[in-house]
């Protein structure tokens, strides 16, 4: 499946179980090795809410962001 | 005696503020941040390494039960990212607080006070608590307060600069006309510049670099909460005016000649 | 950690020397003292009432085992006057410490360059450990120091005047030279003056009427203080340097799109 | 005994037996009631010793200094 | 030599703008502007006092055909305000030029920068040669000069207030940024403020209360002409930096001993 | 009108007066004297290059008939040096007036208040003219004065740093209490500086580096020339006092509504 | 006819001819004695060109500003 | 005849005649094609008039200062 991810385009390869249309947020996350606890997730735009990644799911082409915090404190 | 500061209904003992950037290493940054006995550190929301996704930042070495986080729009030059920063921020540390920022200028690292109000009617509208970053405009800062801001964080010059309070005689007027807590954020850079803004009347300041990038960090934010604490208790005390002349502070009679 | 400063052999934990002149009561004066933490407390010499010998004044409800005390020759117009009450304060003190004050002028209160160093190189001779209040000359302080100083205590603003460090540029270049402890005297307003003055690497302040006449003095003297502290500890700490541009604290890459 | 005490004429009456041709400091010190320990004495404008109180004399005539500390810290 | 400013095609040979408000007679007006030299003269527009039509003011005294008009919208607090009054000022002067004031505050009158941006983007659509007067932000500078407008006009303190140019380092980077003339408008009290503004690379100042309001208003306007001129010429001959340590003007070697 | 300045009975129409080193040209030179409109002039004295005896300099260029000559001590570190150069100075010149300055420190070329003192005073039995140079000491200044100097000139900030008036509150209250002319020497870095010290009274002002070492000499000659007469004429037209607060220059009634 | 003229009523008394339905605006002018070079009309609001006076009416309950140039420099 | 001329030692030769100890001033200042008018000359330390110059004499050994004027504003 190809999707852009924080910018850059990628081939997900995962040999879980999958909708026939997507990939599960949460077996996305495993592909790449990721805490959830640890990040923000947004698909095309839309932050995903905690309570819903078990229900997120994501298509070919789709955006996706996965983000952390950084120190930083101002610009 | 009881001098709390309340924002949003969240209470903090301490006045100073800190950010999080440009430590040498996780040590100082803890050693600093309890040093300063801060309550509230701000974060920027930065995109994760995909390759690396495990690697641990200073942040990881924080013991978060003793702090608030505050996530921040940093880096954002524009409305949509600063909204789309503060919606991924707002997820990834679960605080709908945000240090808002909305900055096109690279250089000078200028707020836009155009940008910044929309943001914030927007974020107001989805939940958050707003803390505006600002260039010290009195009337731009009366403008945020109307709309809901939790806070206003006026500058006291360019970030990062060091430069100290060069806007004193707007943020004088931000305070005269605030009903909302007002908070000295950018171009501390030293004690004296901290303490200032607390005699004027200023609630709180944030402070990164001073602390970040002096010689021994952990001194200099200890230095730092002693003279936020001076600069309250000053303001508090009752300062004497400045006069142009002098008013001798022993008897003038009775010299022995 | 030891930061100690010694004058003269003698050394102080405290920073900040206080002066007594001005306060409402003996009990703000002893409040202000404590909460200082000051080691050094500089005094008047003055005719005795003799219809009311036995009158108490608020240095009679000081506990000196806790304060070295400084006579000083406040009042002096003239270097023979100054010599007087330096001999007159020696002896009723105990203390051949002496604060050399002659000033000719009484609306801004400003030392007498030439009598000053007249006066000090005579009192030198009868083995006063002499420290002078001047204008923050940095040859004067010079030909002081060279004469055997024990200090210079060069002014910030007019006696009384609280605008500051109104010379800072001048006392910057007396303690690039200087070689004996650099004391700054007069004009303290606030804790943001007194924290910048340690900052440039002052070696201790003297405060009075910025303390005496607060509303609250008890409560300033503790902002002094940590005003004091908090300098002194940033000049240790090394402050980041003051640029004409910003510097970001987060990072520039990686924002969320 | 006429003296000039801290730049006034004063009149000093003393009870106290005096050397032929003056009054001993203490004694002066004694008739205004004042405690030694407290204050600096000059006599014509030598301030005089602690210890050398008791060999002190005033004679008539003499310009007499009596100081105690007082609250300052600067002129 | 030809230094002309030129502003919306139009072409002046002072740098020093006028206002008219404030003094004590016509015959200081009329001599303050022929002293003053300049070439453009700011006026507000007021109803008229139908009881008496025919009152002459003191503008009635002025010979039209040396100076341009600008009509300005001061007493305005709102967009609306400031946008009838605006056409009202084009349709009694006949200029298209306008003053552009925005101002919600009585007490420091500080412009709205968001009402400001607001109302000059309507009037740029009306066909208006806008000149905002606005606070010395350069973000906000930067708005307006992209929105179309002829100049940026900011203040260098609270209007009439005589305290200078204290936004000096927010003006600096206006003008490194700006690509339309910048006028410094507000705050000027002496020639050296005048000097200053001009120094640092401001097209041109505005000034009413400093000479209006001067013991001598026909004195301190040529004062101020010459301050203007001092200060152009001192940018275009280019001064020398400022150093923190000194540098002899004389041979160092060759004193007689 | 006529507001001419005298200094030991020598009147001037002209508050500037020039040094004449560091100077690339004698064109340049010659062509700032003559913008600058100044009538006094000081110059160095230094040991002849036997070698090379008829070596021209500058001021072989400069046409003397329009200018006083003022030899100065400049390099002179001591009493002695500067008695010896100030009479060799009289004997090349012919005028008995002189600069005079004793400057031990060779970093920030600051006077010795002591030794010009005594310099002054050995001079003055001599016969001279004396204008002593140095710091912004208000005791010193009376002194000098009290002496029989002819003026006194107070630094506004080290030579040749360009850093302006570093000393303005110390020369305030110099111009206060003098009774012969107050000449600001030293520092002047702009146009802006040199109104700001008339403005508040001096009665002339000296300058080299900032004419001498200007990108274009002659130009910045007449600006600083411009601006000298500017804060004359404020000093004398009555600048408006300065206030923390705004003041409307419209009427605040009669707003089209 | 009333009117309301810079924020206060007024009945305008004109002996001259008029429209039906109102007042023309140069007699409304010339009612107050007002030269027009010298000012600028709104009639509700609209600024009135120079060039249309002449067809301006104003009518009962209009409200109108008649304004002129004054000394002024900022607010 | 040595002399110490703006600190440093020279020999002085000059054909011209001379007092028997010593060399006239203006024979010396001619002897460096000096225009005396340009300058101030000291004889040890002692400034010498310009109207006494042709008195003035130099003696072997004497240290002699000839100075002129530079451009020079301050130190």
């Amino acid at each position: 499946m190809r999707l852009t991810v924080n910018g850059k385009p990628r081939e997900i390869a995962s040999d879980e179980p999958a909708p026939p249309d997507g990939l599960a947020l949460p077996a996305l996350l495993r592909s790449f090795d990721i805490n959830p606890k640890l990040v923000a997730v947004a698909i095309n735009g839309d932050v995903i809410a905690k309570d819903a990644y078990g229900a997120a799911v994501v298509h070919d082409g789709d955006d996706v962001e996965i983000v952390r915090m950084v120190g930083g404190g101002a610009s | 005696m009881n001098d709390r500061l309340t924002i949003a209904g969240k209470t903090f003992g301490s006045r100073l503020f800190l950010g999080t950037g440009k430590y040498a290493s996780p040590e100082e940054t803890v050693g600093a941040l309890e040093a300063s006995g801060t309550e509230l550190v701000t974060v920027a929301i930065r995109r994760l390494d995909l390759d690396n996704p495990g690697t641990k930042t200073e942040l990881d070495f924080i013991d978060w039960s003793r702090y608030s986080v505050l996530p921040n729009t940093a880096g954002c030059r524009t409305v949509d990212e600063a909204l789309f920063t503060a919606r991924l921020g707002r997820s990834v540390t679960g605080s709908d607080w945000v240090k808002l920022e909305v900055i096109p200028d690279p250089k000078y690292l200028l707020p836009d006070p155009i940008g910044t109000l929309h943001a914030a009617e927007r974020l107001l509208a989805e939940g958050f608590v707003v803390l505006p970053y600002i260039h010290a405009d009195p009337v731009l800062a009366k403008h945020l307060e109307e709309a809901g801001c939790a806070t206003v964080m006026p500058l006291g010059s360019a970030i990062g600069s060091g430069q100290g309070i060069l806007t004193l005689h707007e943020i004088k007027i931000i305070i005269e006309n605030a009903r909302v807590p007002v908070v000295v954020d950018a171009g501390i850079g030293a004690p004296s510049d901290a303490a200032l803004a607390m005699e004027i009347g200023a609630d709180a300041v944030l402070i990164n670099t001073a602390i970040a990038k002096a010689t021994d960090p952990t001194l200099m934010a200890g230095a730092m909460r002693k003279a936020v604490e001076a600069g309250r208790e000053a303001w508090r005390a009752g300062r004497i005016a400045s006069k142009p002349y002098a008013s001798a502070s022993s008897p003038l009679e009775g010299v022995a000649r």
